[in-house]
């Protein structure tokens, strides 16, 4: 499925718009301290994604550690086989929780991998848009510090 | 903590079946090696090259992550710029140890003629002294960054480390590095082997302690708590100071002997280096 | 040399892209040996291209490690032009470029 | 785990015969302390951080006029020098237990 077709159900209201979000895209995915530098997820992701009600699916797979092996490097994995628009994930115990958005143009793989920063023991959430809507998948990461650091 | 020390105390009674060790290092060998064998049953002999990640599936999986794109990759290429360069006098470590450098399965090694363990570090730095170029710190850095072009040319060369019968020296040098490697050490009173083999794979604090077999293949190595790029006796020092043992100095007598007899017990596994490590 | 270092592997229709990036990213918290915070500096940005169209672009705060590490797949073939850059906070750019394999 | 540590530490101190009374200068007791460090290494092999910066404290409370501060940690640096001792005498011989046959 072309995931445009999605827009289209948005109705002749938004045509213009639905259109607008058509066209070629260029780097949607820009930064901006409006999203990046919120305190809460809710915050970030609406100013990311325009929205910040998510719905948790089994269909976002979120690959991250039980137990980090060290809090500086921790391999992050998130895909999803839905029509996904953006992918972004969300650190929820650093100072800021949006570490990463990416979008995902037509013909892309709805997929990233990355490592990330955890300061503590945090719970961590990949979240998928598709049609509009945000979808997620979290864990909790364990970072332990202290052991045979040498 | 405490528990564990204790359950480690009735470990070690248990083990002393005879005080007095004649056995030499072909049987040190088989019996460390076999040690691990039944401690680690399900790893085959040659995954212990991989470290404490041929014990422990979890931190496999996120090592396996990093591998993917290893930060080391960028230290083989500065490693290949510093190996490449031409020296003042028109030559270069290619000069020392042919056009690759592969030559990981030649070190450590007894040099009978100086009566010491030759290392590749040291190999290194002495290649760079004998043609007028100042030599290199030996724990990190531009030395690590050499050693690690190095170590990945020779990926696949196996450890074949010879302790010579016809120089009792040499035999002298491996008992002084098995020595290093079983006695205690610190005001924590820990010996290697304590963590790296009869406690090997439990938790000390929040982490898991590494098998010693293996521990000598898979040098200079990318740390993530380092961030950078360290060579096996940075590790060796770093190991000394957690214990609050005093580091010997890198590239001492101490640390080579125990580097020959660390590989020497690791005979047979594969050179992997670099790699990567928490 | 450039900062980025590309993998790209054509798998059936789909590229593999993994690429690693030189960066410090700091963020800002940490303080240097007499005590005076580090200021914040790191990638903000990063978008790639195959032959001038992007496939992929996204954005990082802080928290993605030093030398941040980054792997997407898109639809492409051997022999594509991939280009991939970032901007950081300051405003620095860099990019590289290369063939998928 | 700490307390643990102090009770071997005393039990090895206690075994161990004092090296020195309480005559001399904090200075000269420092000064001791440092030698026996340096003893026990040379003859041995065994040292310890903890000696170490046991003595630069010392060394440092000296400096700053705390006299009885400065002995106190000296004496504490000697204990720890003599706990290295018993330690590397123990170890002399009960290493070899730990081979595997």
């Amino acid at each position: 499925m072309d995931r445009r077709s999605v827009l289209k159900v948005a109705g002749a209201v938004t045509a213009a718009a639905t259109a607008l979000v058509a066209l070629p895209r260029v780097a949607f995915a820009a930064y901006s301290d409006n999203a990046f530098k919120q305190k809460a997820g809710a915050d970030a992701l609406q100013n990311a994604f325009g929205a910040s009600a998510t719905t948790p699916s089994d269909q976002v797979k979120l690959k991250a550690p039980d137990i980090a092996e060290n809090g500086a490097v921790v391999p992050v994995e998130v895909e999803t086989d839905m029509e996904a628009e953006s992918i972004a994930i969300l650190i929820k115990e650093n100072p800021s929780p949006l570490a990463l958005t990416a979008d995902i143009p037509a013909g892309t793989k709805a997929l990233v991998k990355t490592r990330c920063r955890m300061g503590k023991t945090t719970q961590v959430t990949a979240v998928v848009k598709s049609g509009g809507k945000l979808y997620t998948a979290s864990k909790e990461v364990k970072v332990t510090i202290g052991g045979c650091g040498g | 903590m405490k528990k564990i020390i204790r359950n480690v105390a009735f470990g070690l009674l248990g083990l002393s079946v005879s005080a007095a060790s004649v056995a030499g290092p072909a049987e040190d060998r088989s019996a460390f090696q076999k040690f691990y064998e039944n401690r680690f049953p399900d790893t085959p002999l040659e995954d212990f090259q991989n470290g404490v990640y041929s014990i422990l599936p979890s931190a496999r999986e996120q090592w396996e992550a990093i591998e993917e794109f290893p930060p080391y990759e960028l230290a083989i290429e500065r490693g290949e710029e510093i190996y490449k360069k031409t020296f003042a006098n028109g030559k270069s470590l290619a000069s020392c140890f042919g056009e690759d450098g592969a030559v990981r399965e030649q070190y450590p090694h007894w040099n009978k003629e100086r009566g010491m363990v030759m290392t590749m570090e040291l190999a290194i730095n002495e290649c760079l002294e004998a043609n007028g170029e100042k030599p290199l710190k030996y724990k990190k850095g531009a030395m690590a960054d050499v050693s690690a072009y190095m170590s990945y040319n020779s990926r696949g060369q196996r450890i074949n480390v010879e302790i010579p019968s016809d120089d009792p020296r040499a035999l002298a040098a491996y008992e002084m590095g098995k020595e290093q490697f079983y006695t205690k050490r610190g005001q924590l009173n820990f010996a290697c082997a304590d963590c790296h083999m009869h406690t090997a794979g439990m938790m000390y604090r929040a982490d898991t302690t590494s098998p010693a077999l293996g521990h000598a293949t898979s040098w200079p190595v990318f740390r993530s708590k380092w961030q950078s790029m360290g060579t096996l006796h940075r590790r060796f020092a770093g190991c000394h100071n957690n214990i609050r043992a005093n580091p010997y100095k890198a590239q001492g007598e101490e640390y080579r002997n125990l580097e020959y007899f660390v590989s020497y017990m690791s005979n047979g596994l594969e050179y992997n280096g670099p790699a990567a490590r928490k | 040399m450039s900062s980025i270092r590309i993998k790209a592997k054509d798998r059936k229709g789909l590229v593999d892209v993994k690429c690693l990036m030189k960066h410090d990213m700091e963020t800002g918290l940490r303080k240097d040996k007499s005590g005076k915070k580090i200021p914040e500096h790191w990638i903000q940005d990063v978008t790639a291209e195959a032959n001038g169209q992007v496939v992929f672009s996204c954005a990082f705060n802080t928290s993605i490690s030093k030398d941040p590490y980054l792997a997407f797949a898109f639809a492409g073939k051997k022999g594509d032009s991939l280009k991939i850059s970032w901007k950081d906070n300051t405003g620095a750019t860099d990019s590289a470029e290369t063939k998928v394999k | 785990m700490k307390q643990g540590l102090k009770v071997i530490a005393l039990g090895l101190a206690l075994a161990t015969p004092l090296a020195f009374a309480g005559n001399g200068t904090t200075a000269e007791h420092i000064e001791a302390a440092t030698a026996a460090y340096k003893q026990v290494a040379k003859e041995t092999g065994y040292q310890w951080t903890v000696t170490v910066s046991t003595i630069k404290a010392a060394q440092k409370a000296l400096d700053s006029g705390d006299d009885q501060g400065a002995r106190k940690l000296a004496h504490q640096a000697m204990d720890l020098v003599e706990a290295t001792r018993t330690q590397a005498k123990l170890e002399s011989e009960s290493w070899k237990m730990r081979v595997p046959k």
